[in-house]
């Protein structure tokens, strides 16, 4: 079980951590690797919080929920709240500054970066912050080979979508790359 | 509504589940307004409730409250107020609850003119459970179990109440609701089962699938499409097209069946 | 807060935004203009605007509107919380 | 309890007296054979009382309806058959989540399916156990004689109400269909135990403390009914801690009255070397046979009757398992409660099955010709 | 058979793509969480096949449409879960009875009733092998994994067809919501086994002889389909003989089968002391520990992993329970199965339960934590 | 009758399981007399029935029989259907069977406007169980679950099968069967749903025990109160109290579910 | 046994006395009073007076009675079980 | 089980033969009696066979089938011809020789008395059939006190019949005693 990567996506529901959770199992699909996909529902399938985990191995994945994450992305302050003191101090954090306001404990190696703001200003589309999200998650952690990701969100992309949603993964690497220097603790924008 | 908000609501329960537009929320609204104007006490007055979101209503209603089965609030209903004729009823059921699964005993409480009064949500659509079609969804409206839109006919709710042999039937919308408090308002004072049809929007399973916009654009439809029954007597058919009538569309009178009961063993 | 005094009676529009969810209803029926979304994407309204006619609160699907009325008792005080539909 | 002048009485009628007797002043179901003479009596006998009888439009809205009088305060019953006791299950899982107590009558007729309708068959014997979805306790009853099943109805019917839990009364065609002589109470001398009129000021519908009465609508305690999972103020949870402790509550409630529910009878000798466990019709022909071999012959065997089949006296049958060296098990079906037996018994005796299931009833000389084998 | 490329699939849709491989073409459905995404995956396919989908009003219609249909000569599913399938419990019975295949499905959600609708149980263990009236035969898997969901899904088509006998496919929400990557064969390589299309003249719709199959409607053969107890011809009979003879031959088809219907998976020690017997998703938790104490640190312990779970692999446990000194039998419900390895345990292993029962899913950890009691 | 009679019965399964006098023997026979007019195929109809006396009829008529459980005939009938639209599908029903238990399947199939032929068979009351009161017992009517008469209020069948959306209605009676053969006739040759009545008298369970004289005096009495749909046009209302329409109640077209399906999927 | 000849078609009233139950009702709805029941109470026709309109043959409730019309045919000899009925 | 008395009463569906079998149990509890009734059903409630089993006992009654009757009344000859071959010899039989017509095997002793053509021609009512039938029977057997009997009789008769039903009983006592003579396993009556 030494490969065994487990990435949590949360944040809220209409986020699109689901889809995201989707997109990011099939990549691995697509790079040859072995992956479980889940996702827990509320007590109802509306509104409230949203949470997906993704299961990454080389080996035969046996237990298929995440307990342990590597990677965790947190796109709101609520599950911000609630997930970071499961982690432990190696695993990988991503936070939506557009909506996290900290406090950022300097135990943890949070990059913290302003991706809803960025698929808004930068792209003109909130919705494909997820993608942005998932460029910045592999760009952190190489989880995937970058051009079968790239072309695995292509292929599930809403028809005439493919290439919005490319491009918000290549930000979501220029954001991490360009976030670099800030990973401690600290985010480096004021959210709003 | 703040004090009525305190009394009938169960503010600690607030915010609720249902998703930022729904309809839900107004017609609940316009419910409680209408509870209060019957004068009833509030421990006389008894929610029941099927499943569904709109079922969901009964959690936040501050009164005797009874969240059911799927499809069978009104036979709760019945067997309560049989037990208990002095109690005011309402039932609160989704267009899936009151006509897919709970269609027979739709039909049974009309047949029966039991005192009760439904409230039948109607989006249109199976809400909680993500956007399958109901027997209440228009024949070519998608759904996710009808991803081309469906085949299938609709009920008109009312006439297929009136056909079971209800006395009171009435259609209200959720983009006019002080008409809809009035109403539910004059259901609730039929004696006998009354059938109130509310029309109501779901943006997320139902508006969004099928490209009509958000809630506001989903609401300023209805309330366009909507004429009034005296309105509509003196348009022309052609006018008529793709509108939806709307106030009371039947009344009548018949024995009440807990009465006729009660009377019967010599307690009325 | 907007006041519209009569002789008797001050009334008042109260926005609960924790349970707002922004969804706006209120904002397109006024029929003042008197609602917006605000930074944080819930209902804000705006004083000068607004006649307390009640209209939104009707619409807001989220119990998150409340028109008050306060009828100036013989001390001088508020009753707070009197309602005046029927 | 006074007895009188003895009466002819019919197992299904003596179910709806014994309802009447603990004070069931409701009654709405559906009929079908060959339960349906329970409801005729009520029909006949409850307007008199000031109950209410209702045919409801199918076993589905009947089981509801029941639910719906009792959350209104009344004493309830509705009674069945096979078909329709597997039309009930959802909303019997409903009554056992929302505590609402309910006494539903299953006279159980050959099945599967509709089988043969008139013929007696005990075959639903685990559905009446596991009908309903989800892990839930039951408590089921199975009269052998039309007395039986007038007092079994009785103490059905107040151990719904204390324990605010469903009671199954599981009888047999050739029970429901019976007439017997039995003594019955006076008239007017009413078995009705109350649950407390007394409320406390901080009632919770669902106190965790406990058994709590259930407060019927319309007393101005403005609480909710659920079949979600539900903390003690009725209101929606999904929270794990409070979901395993909600279903540890509703399950605890028997164990914790677990006596007063399991009521076994054992006849026969000290140390038997075969014993008889058996319920409902089948104790009948296996009474016979214990009476003969025992009272008669004195060979070394007993009979377990089980009033109670669920909870499954486990413990009773245990026990036996460690003095007797063969267990024989009658039943009119494939064999159901044996496999309990066996899990009791745990490889401590023989366990036999003795099944028939040709829609008669057992005879006892099945039961003796096998009962040879061993003596 | 011929596997392809790797997809990523969910557990519910490759029930869906296992049914349409196994050539369903027929489904009929209300929707209910979690198995709903069976019906949408359905709704989008069907057509295209040619097949029919229809969404009924109510889960009883869903149940009676697909044995009409499989009437007609479709191979047909249905899909629902824990309400549903208590509604669906009558025309279970009847299917069984009247010996018309199909597929139903439940995804198993946290009950009793209502429940907490998106958390995962194993609560309808028992209910699956119990819930019609009556006593039947029944057959029901439980995968653990997606892959196995598509596997299973087509066993289940094909033994329902051959046994005419109604398969359950028993899911956990974890396998229904899940998804992973599985290998399934490329389109058009359909695994349809047809059951036979050359009917003998003779041919009795219920002939005594054994497995005969179905003539669909329409082909000039007027026989009679009923949920009475029926002769060879499928007309009505109370007459005692036959009866127990139709009991024996709906019995009868499976335990002669047995070997193909009954499907369990061993590893670990070859000479355990401990053995984890489960089924559904729990298998995954225990494989993990299985593959720690066992591969990693050559402990001797096993696993013996359920995929079906009725008729129980009776033969297996007790095999096992000879070998072993404790079972441990984890299960996300309040112990179901567990009465079962009992039974066959038979005294000859201590059997222990392990309990999860608050909507989550049971953790390798608790596993390995009991389990280390022993080692 | 005779060479119909052994094409089209079961002629080993006679005599029948049916009381001296009951109406469902004469239904029957109007029913294979229609069939065999219709032209069909023997092999091409199908009898769906449910659970009552009325239900046996399915084990007598010798074409492919299909009994299923109580209040479901019609559920089954629609996966038949749809599984295998060139079939000619009869579905014969009590009036509990139809109305009572079975009420919701009955108002579905009225919605989607499938091609099946309901004969609802009404006694009046539940004989197969020995007299308790249906939804169509009408009000003061006497059962054993109704010993003093029932106090519910009885559907009108067709006015039920109309507001639910059925295009075709027509009711007939055991006492005139040459017209019920016709209208059966009728009702099969109609394209979607259609709901045929049939009053029968069942003088056992009902005529009995609300002393209506044996089979002969109820079917007298039949007789007397069916009035045409032609004749009641030109009668008071006065006139029709106590009256029974008989003939086409109602016939209307609408799209049939079952070819709107295959159509859809490009098959029809 | 009747025979109502004319130049074609002769006709019969078949009686199954197997199937009969006694009921009563052709013997109430048979417009000629051809028909009675025997001393076992199953239906008996008496041939001078019936008809063979058929009219009790669509009343009887246990498929009882059978008109059944002979067409002469070209050799003379009948064909039994013609049906005339559409 | 010595005391025990098994009573079948068999005929048609029609021959209020289960009403005989309540009336008698009645009879027979208000005598101080145990007693224990049964009924079978055909497949169906309606039309063809009637079967009812009353068992009479000092002790308690265990069994409540009728195994072994000790009292067999044939009111048709279907029951005759089924029931006849399964009693032994010991048993006293009455058949109704309005519809049984024999044969009258020799080793039986059988008593056959026009019982429904009594009722019809000297009671005017074929409905009492059975109360003379049970008057036969208890004349036969002596059963239940005569006098308990007749009470119990108008007890339960419905309203008005009372004594009608009461003359049937003794009817039926007549009717066996002048058949007396007759036990030879042939009847004395022709039946029609
Ligand atoms: C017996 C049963 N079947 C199915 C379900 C799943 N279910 C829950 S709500 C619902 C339909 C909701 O639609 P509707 O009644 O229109 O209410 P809405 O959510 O749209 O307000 C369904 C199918 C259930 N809970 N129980
Ligand atoms: C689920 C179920 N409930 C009840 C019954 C019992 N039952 C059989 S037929 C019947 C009613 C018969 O009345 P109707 O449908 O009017 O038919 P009829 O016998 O009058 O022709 C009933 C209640 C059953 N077989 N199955
Ligand atoms: S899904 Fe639709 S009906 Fe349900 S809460 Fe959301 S908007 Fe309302
Ligand atoms: S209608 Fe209510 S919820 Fe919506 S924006 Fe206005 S205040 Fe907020
Ligand atoms: S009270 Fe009237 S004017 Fe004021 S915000 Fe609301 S709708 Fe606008
Ligand atoms: S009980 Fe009524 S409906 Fe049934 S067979 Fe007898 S007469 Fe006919
Ligand atoms: S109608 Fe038929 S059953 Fe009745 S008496 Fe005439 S022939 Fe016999
Ligand atoms: S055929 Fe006509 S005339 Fe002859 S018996 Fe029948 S009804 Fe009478
Ligand atoms: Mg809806
Ligand atoms: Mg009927």
């Amino acid at each position: 079980m030494s490969n065994r990567q487990e990435i949590l996506l949360t944040g809220a529901g209409g986020q699109g951590l689901i889809l995201a959770s989707i997109v990011l199992a099939e990549a691995a699909v697509n790079d040859n690797k072995n992956v479980v996909q889940t996702q827990s529902y509320g007590p109802e399938a509306r509104g409230g919080a949203s949470m997906a985990g993704v299961i990454i191995d080389v080996d035969t994945i046996e237990y298929p929920k995440v307990t342990k994450p590597s990677v965790l992305l947190c796109m709101n302050q609520a599950s911000f709240n609630k997930y970071i003191p499961k982690v432990e101090p190696g695993c990988t954090i991503i936070v939506d500054s557009t909506f996290v306001s900290g406090p950022y404990r300097e135990d943890y190696k949070i990059n913290a970066l302003p991706i809803t703001q960025a698929a808004r200003e930068q792209l003109g589309r909130e919705v494909v912050a997820n993608m942005l999200a998932l460029g910045a998650i592999n760009a952190a952690t190489g989880l995937v080979d970058r051009e079968i990701f790239r072309e695995s969100i292509f292929k599930l992309a809403p028809k005439g979508s493919g290439e919005l949603n490319q491009k918000a993964f290549d930000l979501g690497y220029r954001l991490y790359n360009e976030g670099m220097g800030q990973n401690l603790g600290i985010s480096s924008q004021t959210p709003q | 509504m703040e004090q009525l908000t305190q009394d009938y609501l169960r503010t600690k329960k607030l915010p609720h589940i249902w998703c930022p537009g729904c309809g839900n929320g107004i017609v609940t609204a316009a419910l409680v307004r209408a509870i209060e104007r019957t004068g009833y006490d509030q421990s006389e007055v008894v929610i029941v409730s099927g499943i569904g979101c709109s079922s969901r209503a009964a959690g936040y209603l501050n009164f005797n409250t009874l969240h059911t089965t799927h499809g069978r609030a009104l036979a709760f209903a019945t067997g309560l107020k049989m037990a208990r004729p002095e109690l005011k009823l309402f039932v609160i059921m989704g267009d899936g609850d009151c006509s897919a699964i709970g269609g027979n005993h739709f039909i049974h409480a009309a047949r029966r003119n039991i005192d009760l009064n439904a409230v039948i949500i109607n989006n249109h659509i199976y809400g909680m459970t993500g956007g399958q079609h109901s027997p209440l969804t228009p024949t070519g409206m998608k759904a996710t179990t009808a991803p081309g839109g469906t085949l299938e006919r609709a009920f008109d709710l009312l006439e297929l109440a009136r056909g079971a042999g209800a006395t009171f039937g009435a259609r209200g919308n959720a983009a006019q609701p002080r008409q809809l408090e009035q109403l539910i308002l004059r259901a609730a004072n039929h004696k006998g089962f009354s059938v109130l049809e509310a029309l109501s929007p779901c943006p997320i399973a139902y508006g969004r699938r099928n490209k009509l916009g958000g809630a506001v654009e989903m609401l300023r439809e209805m309330k366009d499409s909507a004429v009034s029954m005296e309105k509509a007597s003196g348009m022309e058919p052609e006018e008529l097209e793709g509108k939806t009538l709307s106030g009371v569309i039947f009344s009548t009178e018949a024995p009440e069946f807990s009465e006729e009961y009660y009377r019967s063993i010599g307690k009325a | 807060m907007s006041r519209v005094v009569n002789t008797e009676i001050t009334a008042d529009l109260l926005i609960n935004q924790d349970w707002c969810k922004g969804c706006g209803i209120c904002i397109a029926f006024c029929p003042r203009e008197a609602l917006f979304l605000d930074e944080k994407g819930k209902a804000e309204k705006n004083n000068e605007k607004c006649t307390c006619c009640g209209i939104c609160e009707t619409f807001c699907p989220d119990f998150a509107l409340t028109v008050v009325k306060r009828r100036l008792s013989a001390d001088g005080g508020d009753k707070a919380g009197f309602n005046a539909r029927q | 309890m006074a007895e009188t002048k003895p009466v002819l009485m019919q197992g299904n009628e003596a179910c709806a007296e014994g309802a009447i007797s603990a004070g069931v002043r409701f009654y709405a179901g559906y009929p079908i054979t060959p339960s349906t003479e329970i409801a005729e009596h009520m029909a006949a006998r409850l307007p008199d009382l000031g109950g209410v009888f209702i045919q409801m439009e199918d076993e589905i809205a009947s089981m509801a309806a029941v639910i719906g009088a009792s959350i209104g305060g009344m004493r309830t019953l509705t009674a069945t058959s096979g078909p329709g006791f597997s039309l009930k299950q959802e909303n019997l899982g409903y009554a056992i989540m929302a505590e609402i107590p309910c006494v539903v009558v299953n006279v159980q007729r050959m099945g599967p399916s509709t089988g043969v309708p008139t013929a007696p068959a005990q075959g639903d014997v685990m559905q009446a156990r596991w009908g309903t979805h989800g892990d839930h306790p039951i408590i089921v009853f199975s009269p052998a004689s039309v007395y039986e099943t007038f007092y079994l109805t009785i103490a059905a019917v107040n151990l719904s109400q204390k324990l605010r839990q469903p009671v199954i009364m599981l009888l047999d065609e050739v029970i429901g269909h019976m007439r017997e002589k039995v003594m019955i109470p006076e008239a007017g001398k009413l078995l009705v135990e109350k649950s407390s009129d007394n409320i406390p000021a901080d009632w919770k519908p669902y106190d965790e403390k406990g058994l709590t009465p259930l407060v019927p609508f319309g007393f101005g305690h403005y609480y909710h009914v659920t079949g979600l999972f539900h903390d003690q103020y009725g209101f929606p949870t999904g929270d794990p801690t409070q979901v395993e402790r909600a279903l540890d509550r509703i399950h605890g409630k028997l164990e914790k009255y677990r006596d007063e529910i399991v009521l076994t009878n054992y006849i026969g000798h000290k140390e038997p070397r075969v014993v008889i466990i058996t319920y409902g019709c089948t104790v009948r022909s296996a009474r016979a046979v214990v009476k003969k071999a025992y009272w008669q012959n004195r060979l070394p065997v007993g009979l377990l009757s089980l009033q109670t089949i669920w909870p499954f006296p486990g413990k009773e049958v245990a026990a036996i398992a460690k003095q007797a060296d063969v267990i024989i098990v009658p039943e009119m079906n494939m064999g159901q409660i044996v496999g309990e037996v066996e899990r009791y018994a745990c490889g401590n005796a023989e366990v036999v099955p003795l099944n028939r299931y040709d829609g008669e009833m057992m005879s006892p000389d099945q039961i003796s010709e096998l009962l040879g084998r061993w003596l």
